[in-house]
């Protein structure tokens, strides 16, 4: 949910060279404090998890106009650290295909690692209570909303409240038209309160509607996190231990 | 109907460029028959089964599956055919062995019932009863092969489409397959297709035998045809059964040998020609 | 998928740029990004927008596959571009522009540079573990979206794929990219042992001499350089 | 030395409680030799090469290559030994062939004039000289093969381990392998350690063969004492080659006949046992 699909040139510069600053040295730290006998097992399997997020963000779903990310299934499985590094991996990958802006690696890094972060965490604390499964759909759902308000502050605080941006939904490209409507809608109703009007010829509904886009994109994630998951923990419960810090 | 399967000098493109072509003689399978293809390395054999199962388009030429295009009737042309890829590691997607088996069945909307009886029923016929409870990332590779030719043949399909099926099996697990093919074929009537680099085995499971080489059917024939033919099998990078060979060889001699099908079937042979030979002391030395 | 055909382009390309040295291209794109980024005329914007456009023609490489990767920018970029034209026109376009060369810039750096150049050139700037990230990562991308295309095949032929019933398709898809997950996991287990065996210790040697710049560098690089200035003189239009 | 490799009655225990035993006869390989080992599906061959490569470490018996432990010892055993896994695809690391061949080279610190001459020495070797440029995701299977081995043996190892290197290959690409194995066992003495369920092969590429069934090294020997012990064989879902199988009933039955080695060694014995049979006449009318 959290990828912010920013070309080049709309994020003015303090924010994402402040962005990358941060990124690198959170990459730095990350990297740093990968054991060095341990490096030969981990870095493999940081490879592994990039590949795995670059290929669930390119399966088809039928008509839905959704695509999927799994940054917290990526966090549960890999670990804040390393999940992160592949987050960074994913995000420059795709921005060297048009994916999103070069210049805004570092943001949508830190959002993206920061959903495999905070799901990573979320996810140990609640599986001492709940069932595998539950934790995650629990874990998708809380680091999804927060990484959500957390980018609206962003490029909120960023572009000026005045043009202040929703995240958008993993559109799947082939119906990008059809989403990207419902995104500016949501965009315009939000910070443009007293432009709705102006906008109306675009869009039919309002308020509800975005929510309900939102919402929807974060139960299919959670969905499919927890189908995942609790298929694993049927096949290979250990992957589920939660991986050591780092 | 005349044939089930008709394919037509085809050329394929693949999205990089590659381009392949499988041209020459007609691929044609008739009913009930056991169709084996053979070709080196690259010669496209895969990229034929793709294009009958309908998962490719050809460019040029024609594919013709029960009298229907199977990339334009995908879902009818499917639903007649049973597939074994040469990874089973990635056919087999059901949490448990009897989900896998029972992939289709639910796809398709079989009642429980129906399936659960399905079910058993292809698994005592490839004597999977013990394992049907098992997570399928645990068993052997013979056994994962087993399940997913349960999972192709739970629709009981007309035709059965196995590449490379022998690949990584122990020499009795892959007696045992061939086996089991060759009583789906005589009891069930399915008709097989089959590719595989080994060609010792391949006089079991042939009627009928395909060479692809460098963008062409060259032949069609008998295994005993087939076989025959050295000089045009080299070209293609395979060579004759070792004892089709070795025959083959005696026989050019002068020796009155023709190609066996099985090692029985050799020593027979041999041993009329040899016939009386053998002095009766060193019988009972050796014996 | 995209990045496998990105990839061929690439490896298979043979004009001027896939011939100039990775450093000059990775130069190129960043200067003309500079450029792009301060720009705020529209008509030193559209002539940005103009250079890589000419240069996706000149490398001979599949325009389709570009053109299909850079409508994802440029549909992106509009939303934005609908924000500002309540400003003006122009700076709505002036978006519109900006992001759609930017992208255009990228893509025609990865559609002429392999992806091994590229991570090397990111190997003076990036620790050593990353670099080995972005290698592992793409070469399990290759590995694993074939094992993917496999199932999914296997999935349409067993039934297990309907075009309307979208709740059935994501179970099974749930399913097989759980399966594919766990032979992932396997796989990186393997790559582990197999690394460890052939001597690697958390840095994959590239080969990365200096290779002395080639004539077609210093025009590429001048041009550049020529362009940013030409970004920073005030015109008169 | 007197042994490279000496494994005695290891027991390994997977994560999973999977419990793997090698007992029985030890496992011992000596300098130059070219050992197979042969068993069943899930007989513990590759876990036995695992444990000779130090990736794991048993819970019980001892594993020692060299006077090493390796498990212990990883660093040290490692570069004495060149491995090819089955799956060479995830085996390939280098983003070019050139950089794969070189990976281990450049990781022991060689230098780049160095790296550079061992490179195109083992590529010249393998004949892989035109595609050092070319990225591993578009090779043939085939090639792909020829690589990992290449990057295997580029440290010149004294012992190269192959777990099922030609699954996948056609006959003459096997052939071709075979070949390639033998001449770096002959030209450069190196060890081969190899399994394989390609029976019909193992004359031509063993010195010695180990047999595991059922948690044991039930036998060793050369292959024409191993293959003779068919009951053994038939117990560990094994078989004689086709070959060996024929000349065995054939000797059974009294033929003065011992196991061929080849097929041109089949046919010589048995001309000369059929010698003189054949009346001119039909020499003429079937040569
Ligand atoms: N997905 C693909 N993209 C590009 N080229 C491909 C693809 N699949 C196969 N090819 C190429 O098409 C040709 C035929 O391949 P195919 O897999 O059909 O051969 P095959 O006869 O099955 O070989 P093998 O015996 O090794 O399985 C080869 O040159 C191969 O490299
Ligand atoms: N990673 C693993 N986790 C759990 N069990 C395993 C693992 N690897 C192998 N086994 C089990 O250990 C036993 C021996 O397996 P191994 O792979 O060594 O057999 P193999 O002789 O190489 O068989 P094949 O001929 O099929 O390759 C089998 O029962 C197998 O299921
Ligand atoms: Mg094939
Ligand atoms: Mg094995």
């Amino acid at each position: 949910m959290s990828h912010i699909h920013l070309p080049d040139g709309v994020i003015p510069p303090f924010w994402w060279i402040t962005g990358l600053i941060l990124c690198l040295a959170l990459l730095w730290i990350f990297a740093g404090r990968i054991k060095k006998d341990e490096v030969r097992r981990k870095i493999p399997f940081a490879g592994v998890i990039g590949a795995l997020m670059l290929i669930f963000m390119s399966v088809p779903l039928g008509i839905l106009p959704v695509h999927l990310n799994l940054a917290v299934l990526c966090g549960i499985l890999a670990g804040p650290g390393l999940g992160f590094v592949a987050v960074f991996a994913v995000n420059t990958i795709l921005a060297l295909i048009g994916h999103g802006g070069f210049t805004v690696i570092g943001l949508n890094t830190l959002l993206m690692g920061g959903e495999a972060i905070l799901g990573y965490y979320i996810f140990r604390a609640a599986s001492g209570r709940l069932g595998s499964a539950s934790s995650a759909v629990t874990a998708n759902i809380l680091a999804l909303l927060l990484s959500t308000v957390l980018m609206i502050l962003i490029v909120g605080t960023s572009v000026g409240l005045g043009e202040a941006l929703l995240p958008h939904d993993h559109t799947h490209e082939s119906v990008h038209a059809g989403e990207d409507h419902i995104d500016d809608r949501e965009n315009n109703s939000e910070s443009h309160s007293g432009e709705i009007k102006d906008a109306r010829f675009l869009f039919l509904t309002g308020w509800t509607a975005v929510i309900a886009v939102i919402l929807a994109g974060i139960l299919l994630e959670s969905l499919v996190t927890g189908l995942i998951v609790s298929f694993f923990s049927k096949v290979r419960p250990d992957l589920l231990k939660p991986a050591a810090e780092g | 109907m005349e044939h089930l399967i008709k394919v037509k000098c085809i050329r394929h493109v693949y999205p990089d460029k590659t381009e392949v072509d499988i041209c020459g003689l007609d691929f044609v399978v008739r009913p009930g028959e056991r169709v084996v293809i053979l070709g080196p390395n690259g010669a496209g054999k895969t990229t034929l089964l793709s294009h009958i199962l309908g998962l490719l388009s050809p460019v040029e030429g024609q594919v013709e599956v029960m009298g229907m295009k199977p990339d334009k009737d995908f879902n009818k042309v499917r639903k007649h055919i049973g597939i074994v890829f040469q990874n089973v590691d990635e056919q087999i997607i059901g949490p448990r062995v009897y989900d896998d088996i029972a992939f289709t069945l639910r796809n398709e909307g079989f009642s429980r019932q129906e399936t659960e009886d399905r079910v058993s029923e292809v698994a005592a016929m490839l004597g999977l009863e013990d394992i049907l409870e098992k997570i399928p990332h645990y068993l052997s590779g013979g056994q994962k092969k087993k399940v997913a030719l349960a999972g192709a043949v739970s629709m009981m399909p007309e035709i059965l489409i196995l590449d490379e099926p022998f690949d990584g099996l122990d020499p009795k697990s892959k007696s045992e397959m061939i086996d089991m093919l060759n009583r789906l074929n005589g009891e069930k009537g399915i008709t097989l297709v089959i590719t595989t680099h080994d060609i010792n085995i391949v006089p079991r499971i042939a009627d009928l035998i395909y060479v692809i080489n460098k963008g062409k059917i060259v032949t069609k024939g008998s295994p005993a045809d087939v076989f025959a033919e050295v000089e045009m099998l080299r070209e293609a990078n395979l060579e004759p059964p070792i004892l089709t060979d070795l025959f083959d060889r005696l026989a050019k001699k002068g020796y009155p040998l023709t190609a066996p099908a099985s090692i029985d079937n050799a020593l027979e042979q041999l041993e009329m020609i040899l016939g009386g030979q053998v002095q009766d002391e060193e019988r009972i030395v050796s014996g | 998928m995209h990045i496998a055909a990105i990839d061929h382009m690439a490896n298979n390309g043979d004009s001027f740029l896939h011939n100039a040295r990775p450093i000059t291209k990775v130069s190129m794109a960043l200067l003309f990004l500079v450029s792009l980024i301060v720009t705020n005329h529209i008509f030193k914007a559209l002539i940005l927008l103009a250079i890589p456009i000419a240069l996706i023609l000149l490398s001979r490489v599949n325009v389709r596959e570009i053109l299909h990767l850079a409508a994802y920018p440029l549909v992106f970029s509009i939303l934005f571009a609908l924000i500002r034209i309540q400003q003006s026109w122009v700076a709505g376009l002036l978006v519109m522009t900006k992001a759609l060369g930017a992208a255009l810039n990228m893509l025609l750096l990865i559609a002429t540079t392999p992806y091994t150049d590229l991570f090397g050139i990111f190997s003076y700037v990036l620790p050593g573990p990353i670099i080995d990230v972005f290698i592992f990562t793409y070469r399990s991308l290759f590995i694993l979206l074939d094992k993917l295309e496999n199932m999914m095949k296997s999935i349409r032929l067993r039934g297990g794929f309907h075009p309307v019933r979208i709740l059935f398709n994501l179970k099974n898809t749930a399913g097989a990219l759980g399966v594919m997950t766990i032979h992932a996991f396997d796989m990186s287990e393997r790559l582990y042992r197999i690394y460890s065996l052939r001597g690697y210790k958390g840095k994959i040697p590239l080969s990365r001499e200096w290779e002395p710049l080639k004539p077609v560098d210093g025009f590429l690089l001048l041009f550049s350089l020529i362009v940013l200035t030409g970004v920073f003189i005030p015109w008169n239009i």
